[in-house]
């Protein structure tokens, strides 16, 4: 027997530069001096600076870390994070030095900024680089984006801050809990190779399914009733006999208004108010329209400081869907759930 | 579906030969030659190097995956055939284990056995506060070039880094060892405690309440079995913020989230304050965009009303000479989570505050290793905690925790009174 | 429980003769004399015309429902006994007919055949906008007073007049058929249509935008059929309200509601406004309360803007230079109710907005029958219309209505992705 | 057979007096001179004084009806109408009489009052008057309530209107759309005549549960677990064999902050914040205290025009349980509907 693991996590005053050691816990208040550079004050009057670069989507390669450990190793002392969106950050920069860096990192292709009032980094998982289950590709709409959106990430010109996040299924609930979210859909029923279905644990299937859709079927397969299934695929993560997907009908529904923070008005899961958009690689121009129309409309009617989970409970949903133009489906109505409180109960109406 | 040749480890070269060219990782040609026609009837494609959707993607200003994949030993082929397609071209994936360990890896077949049959990957737990030096970094980009297809996935969205491109036990047996010997591990797959992220905390932030990094790696110490040995109905994920800002996103989507909170007021310096608005902070902005009202600015001192502020961190982030409270805890919440029965769950607030008190932090271990024991014993095969939650309901979950519920367990109370009367509530009961 | 006897019409004396002196309705020697001990094991009670719990309530500056009953030939012991042993007196109900309807009374057994073997009520459909004239009254009153106890419940949750303590078909006829002959009907029991209850509206209220009270008598006499013979799978409650600050509550518990509304904005009258500011009014306090900041005063004009108001009433209420819209219609919701398998539910909106034209009212009816179909053909026995729609789901229920969703249908978007795609919306499908 | 019904109801024109007909639709504004006395104006310049008198729970005498349509005949010119709160009002009132019509009305034990912000006219079931299903006694508490009450339904003293609704048993929502309400809560077994259950729809029976909690025993007998049920008596309602009610276990629940109207935050249903108080007849006096209890926090407390939902709104549930120092107790939490909306989601908390 090898014995492995047991070791746990190198406690992180082995990972943070002597400066923010002195200083730990005693960080006084900080500047975005441009985007992408914040400067730390310490009650020790001991100053800290990081600069934050964009990461390319779900997969960096090895050579690319060690180019950037380069630089930080002549900018940072060595010393870096990859902040709660996968952005990287060169932390304790040599304050002179930041200009320089800055003008390398960009040009090795790594955009500097994502703080604040701008768009931060876009959180993709990575669907078709290397899962079974996506009914769509976060990193090439993520690509996507932001090359349509870069001068959003790399400036302070939006109400607020612009989170966006992309799934490629139902797993991850990243999408619900961005500003805007992107959350693969499949449309079609699972597909059973019914002479592999024998190898999977019937009862765990039959009991996992949410809405009972999986009937025994003979002596050891089964049979998926097409009125209730919702295309959640727990099924296919259990059995390898089933196969979800389909490249005419999968596609992605857009979430806005997720939110994690205590402000305003607290924190909720966002609302999904577009059920479908076919896939369209590499560019998704389907997706980067629907952004842009909700950035657009986001950006023009918030008041400053107004997040779009804020400023869709200002304006109410009738003048979100008026104001963005995207029209109300029938799937925008909660069958699934006990969905009573998504119907509404009141006569505020914003014609 | 695409050829039914099954994954056979290491020869795959031989198998394929007879199917096209050698493109796949191992071979010398890799990358440099044309799939020649096979008799697969599904490959139509004749130029094989020819990437056409990756080059797309290979231009414009932001960072590119693809431009990344080129540099790597990744079948690239996957993910172009994948974008042509609009279809994945991997199959079966599955959290697995590295030798020895029941935990720490995704093993992922390959539908397209052609290219590649399989490639496998090993979590390596993030480092508290996600803070690395490119001393240790250097090495595990080593490793990783070593035993992987040389790509990276820094980080995942649970502040892992996934070392890709695995094709056999050895490998990760390698990765392993050499992780371990530098001082990291691996696990956070299958249904385990996983990685518990944490904000950058007080290495960095102002707002730090109970120092997430450091209680990172306290948890992490006390509960690595359970990261590495799976023993729950499913996987359990921790989240943290080291404030209610939560850059952790913990009360959201983390099964429990531990989240830093203070009781008392936000500290006001009024002289601070006082110099702050001379230099032109807006302070009449911030007072009106208090969610509750409770800041009167009267041109020289700034009162919070403790009868109305709820602690939301809105002015402590605008206003410098504002700081959080000293009565300082942690909130735990429990049920975030996306899928299953009951669909997309917010986290609900079990306990509203409790002590965070290193080193042996005891209040937390408590109430933690209550909710796991909790579903341990009564959570069904692959159901989240949200979801058993909601199937024992809400208020028996809170007495199975042993807390007397107050007003900042609800949201807002029950709307009908279809009570269960339990019959020792009712006392002696007379029934003529 | 207390003895058995059951109801038997008309010869309760002879039957009660042996068990008590007659203390009931027809007997001369009503309340005036004590109930002599009876072989009854549980009637220890022995000084009958005591009423100490009754003559306490009959005290108080509050008028006293002890003091009415003690003016009518009501069985108060039923009640004393009540107060005392803290639990009804009165045996089973339910819905019953009048003689040749399907519908109009409420049948009630008692639990004490000693004091009344039972106590029928007959229930008068309440005027349109609850409004009466003494000439008529008096008539009412004058029939209560023959056949009934002398005792009125004026009105009813649901805007009836119930005449009470009719003991047998011979009395709720007698009641019927004089009722009839003064222009008055009963019905509004069981599974039927009930009464159909209207704000005052432009009889006496600035704020009516549909004028209710003839609209009652339209769908009164239009469904004058469905209130008289039940045929639904359980009871359909209609409730109006003639604006939306809705004094008739028909939304929030109403099987369907029907409340004036209007689509353009308020019109301000700003002369008027602005002499109204001058004698005191205070038009900044309006402002800053309008739930969407909406509106601006600069000192001379309001305005309002029409991107932020959604027609709450609020200023419409404050200001009396601020009137309604002129484009004025219905809104129509479905499913307000407190019982069944999904609890106290409010209502839903289906129809936000149909034209109100007498003499026909097209589109309402239209509306409200095809509300009713769907109950009639979908509803289970004694499943409200609420927990139909619920089982069915909103968005079925919907699309049966023939409703093509707008935001005005929902609260919010819903929060998961968990669709069921029919194969008509998935257009041709390709499976290899 | 006889020919009955068919008749329908009178038109509006026929019960209303001649100058409230000329000005059918007219209105324009009104004032309330004092609190129970209304002045409508009209744009003809016509003017319709009424003056409301609160009612006696649920049943009044024929004897005070014609007492009061005497009173009609000689201020009103006979007519009057009952609100939708079933207070009585006197309408077109003759505007030199109001004073002399106040006297005499209030001499016979009827208060002029209950507009705008004051108590509202008490409503209340029949319950222990008239029926079997009441769990307390609608009547009887709203009397206790109303003497308790009386400065504040002859007052505009209040932030704004109190409305109170008593039910007697979970049937009528009243209670759950009045600022305070109170709704009877039953909390035994119901009780299953053997002899006579077989006259009963077994099928039905088993169907109307709305937690399944009755399966069928015997051939014809039925059992109910007492696990599940949650006492709402739809199986006492629906068979003469099965009786619910306990007079040592019976009581009611305490409900605050219901609303109809569109204004502020608009309509909801209220929340129930005290599960269960004991009957206590004939003064009901935990009743009038809870309420006390509530309605002194709310008038110290509520800014002007603040019903009780939008003071909840505004302090949130932590400050409310705080300030009225009510217990919060197990049964506030939500066991039974989908709950997971009533549990808390967020840490704006109120220490
Ligand atoms: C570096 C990072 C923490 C980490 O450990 O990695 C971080 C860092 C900071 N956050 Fe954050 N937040 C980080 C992710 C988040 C997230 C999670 C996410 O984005 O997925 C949230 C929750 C977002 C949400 O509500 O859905 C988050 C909500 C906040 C807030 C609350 C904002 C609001 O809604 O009012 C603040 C306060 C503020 O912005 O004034 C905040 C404030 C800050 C401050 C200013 C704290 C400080 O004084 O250092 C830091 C710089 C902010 C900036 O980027 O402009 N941080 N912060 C994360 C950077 C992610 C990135 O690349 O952009
Ligand atoms: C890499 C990562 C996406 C990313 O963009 O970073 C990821 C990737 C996968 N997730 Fe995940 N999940 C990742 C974060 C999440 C999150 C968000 C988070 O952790 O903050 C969620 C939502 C929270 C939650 O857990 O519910 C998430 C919910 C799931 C689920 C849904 C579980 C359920 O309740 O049904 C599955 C399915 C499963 O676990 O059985 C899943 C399964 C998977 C699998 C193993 C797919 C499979 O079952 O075959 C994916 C592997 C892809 C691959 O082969 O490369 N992944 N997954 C993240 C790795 C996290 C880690 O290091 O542990
Ligand atoms: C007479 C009556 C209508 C009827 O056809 O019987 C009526 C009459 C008036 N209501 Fe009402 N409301 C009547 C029951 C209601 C109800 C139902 C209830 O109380 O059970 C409501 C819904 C209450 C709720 O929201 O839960 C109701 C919500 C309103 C509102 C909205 C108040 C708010 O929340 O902002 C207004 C507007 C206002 O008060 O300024 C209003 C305004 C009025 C006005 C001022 C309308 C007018 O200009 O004539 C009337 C006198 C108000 C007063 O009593 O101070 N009336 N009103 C009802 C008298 C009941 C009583 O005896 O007190
Ligand atoms: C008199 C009245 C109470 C009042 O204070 O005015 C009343 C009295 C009774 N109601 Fe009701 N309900 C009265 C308004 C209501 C309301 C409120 C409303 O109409 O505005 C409701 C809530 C709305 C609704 O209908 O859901 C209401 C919901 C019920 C229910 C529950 C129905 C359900 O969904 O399960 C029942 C039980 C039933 O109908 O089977 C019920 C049954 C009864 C019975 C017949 C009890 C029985 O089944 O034996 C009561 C007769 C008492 C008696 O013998 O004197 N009563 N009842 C109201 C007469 C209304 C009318 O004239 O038609
Ligand atoms: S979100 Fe879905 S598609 Fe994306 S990596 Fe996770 S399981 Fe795969
Ligand atoms: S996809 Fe989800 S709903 Fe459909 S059968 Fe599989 S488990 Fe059930
Ligand atoms: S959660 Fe709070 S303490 Fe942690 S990084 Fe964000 S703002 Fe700072
Ligand atoms: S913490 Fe929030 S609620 Fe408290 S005073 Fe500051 S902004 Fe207001
Ligand atoms: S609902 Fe509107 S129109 Fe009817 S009485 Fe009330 S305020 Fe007047
Ligand atoms: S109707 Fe309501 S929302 Fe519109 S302006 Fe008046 S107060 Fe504001
Ligand atoms: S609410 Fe209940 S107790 Fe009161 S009258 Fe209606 S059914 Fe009877
Ligand atoms: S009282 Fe209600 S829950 Fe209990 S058995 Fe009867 S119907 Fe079922």
């Amino acid at each position: 027997m090898i014995n492995v693991g047991g070791v746990g996590v190198t406690p992180v005053e082995e990972n943070i530069s002597p400066l923010m050691l002195r200083n730990y816990g005693k960080w006084d208040t900080h500047e975005i001096l441009r985007p992408g550079v914040i400067k730390r004050i310490s009650q020790t009057g001991d100053e800290c600076y990081t600069v934050r670069i964009a990461m390319p989507p779900s997969r960096i390669s090895v050579a690319s870390m060690l180019e950037l450990c380069d630089l930080a190793d002549e900018y940072s002392g060595g010393y870096f994070r990859i902040t709660l969106r996968k952005a990287f950050e060169f932390v304790d920069v040599n304050p002179e030095k930041i200009d320089a860096l800055i003008e390398k990192v960009e040009a090795m292709g790594f955009p500097v900024g994502g703080t604040r009032n701008s768009l931060h980094n876009i959180m993709a998982c990575p669907a078709w680089l290397h899962c079974n289950l996506p009914a769509t590709d976060s990193p090439g709409i993520a690509k996507a984006l932001g090359d349509a959106l870069i001068e959003e990430f790399k400036n302070h010109k939006l109400p607020s801050m612009l989170k966006i996040n992309i799934a490629a299924c139902a797993n991850i609930e990243e999408a619900l809990m961005g500003d805007i979210g992107i959350i693969g859909v499949h449309r079609d029923q699972p597909i059973i190779l019914e002479d592999e279905i024998q190898r999977c644990e019937r009862p765990t299937l039959i009991y996992i399914c949410p809405t009972y859709a999986i009937k025994p079927k003979g002596k050891k397969g089964i049979v998926i009733n097409p009125d209730k299934c919702i295309h959640c695929g727990a099924c296919t993560m259990a059995c390898e006999a089933i196969l979800t997907g389909d490249p005419e009908l999968d596609g992605y529904a857009v979430a806005v208004g997720g939110k994690a923070s205590n402000t305003g008005s607290g924190p909720d899961l966002g609302s999904i108010v577009i059920p479908y958009l076919p896939n369209n690689p590499p560019r998704w121009d389907e997706a980067v329209s629907a952004v842009i129309q909700i950035m657009d409309a986001w950006r023009k009617d918030a008041n400053p400081d107004e997040r779009m989970k804020e400023w869709i409970n200002r304006i109410g949903w009738d003048r979100f869907f008026k104001k963005t133009a995207i029209k109300v489906s029938i799937k925008d109505i909660d069958g699934y759930l006990y969905g009573s409180e998504f119907a509404r109960s009141d006569l505020r109406f914003g014609w | 579906m695409i050829g039914g040749c099954s994954y056979l480890a290491n020869d795959y070269c031989h198998k394929l030969k007879k199917l096209c060219e050698p493109v796949t990782k191992g071979c010398v040609l890799y990358g440099k030659v044309k799939l020649l026609n096979s008799n697969e009837k599904d490959i139509e494609e004749q130029v094989m190097s020819d990437t056409p959707y990756m080059d797309e993607l290979d231009k414009g200003p932001w960072p590119s995956h693809t431009k990344e994949l080129k540099r790597t030993r990744f079948p690239i082929m996957m993910y172009e055939i994948a974008m042509k397609e609009k279809y994945t071209q991997w199959g079966h994936g599955g959290m697995s284990n590295v030798p020895g360990l029941g935990s720490g890896a995704i093993a992922r077949k390959s539908r397209r056995p052609d290219i590649i049959t399989h490639s496998h990957l090993i979590r390596v737990l993030g480092n508290p506060g996600n803070f690395y030096k490119t001393s240790t970094f250097r090495k595990i980009c080593a490793i990783a070039d070593k035993y992987g297809d040389g790509s990276l996935h820094v980080l995942t969205a649970n502040s892992n880094i996934e070392i890709c491109g695995l094709m056999s036990d050895a490998d990760m047996e390698g990765v392993t060892l050499e992780l371990n010997a530098l001082g990291y591990d691996v696990g956070s797959a299958g249904d385990a405690i996983r990685n518990i992220p944490d904000c950058m905390g007080p290495a960095l932030c102002e707002y730090a309440l109970i120092d997430t990094p450091r209680l990172k790696h306290f948890m992490t110490t006390r509960y690595i079995e359970d990261i590495q040995y799976p023993r729950f109905p499913y996987k359990i994920k921790t989240k943290m913020s080291d404030c209610p800002n939560e850059c952790g996103k913990a009360l959201l989507h983390a099964d429990i989230g531990i989240i830093g909170v203070f009781k008392d007021l936000p500290k006001v310096d009024n002289e601070r304050l006082r110099s702050w608005v001379e230099k032109g902070g807006d302070i009449n902005w911030v007072c009106d965009h208090c969610p509750t009202d409770a800041m009167l600015w009267d041109g020289i001192k700034l009162e919070i009303d403790g009868d109305k502020c709820f602690r939301c961190m809105y002015c402590i982030n605008r206003v410098p000479a504002i700081k959080p409270g000293d009565d300082r805890g942690a909130a735990i919440t429990v049920g975030g989570k996306m899928k299953g029965k009951f669909g997309p769950m917010k986290g609900k607030v079990i306990f509203p505050f409790i002590t965070i008190t290193p080193p042996d932090y005891k209040d937390l271990v408590q109430a933690y290793d209550k909710i796991c024991d909790i579903y341990d014993e009564r959570g069904k095969k692959k159901e989240r905690i949200g979801d058993m939650m909601q199937r024992l309901g809400f208020d028996n979950f809170l007495e199975l925790c042993g807390v007397e519920p107050t007003s900042m367990n609800l949201a807002s109370p029950r709307k009908n009174t279809f009570y269960h009367w339990k019959t020792e509530e009712l006392g002696e009961v007379r029934h003529d």
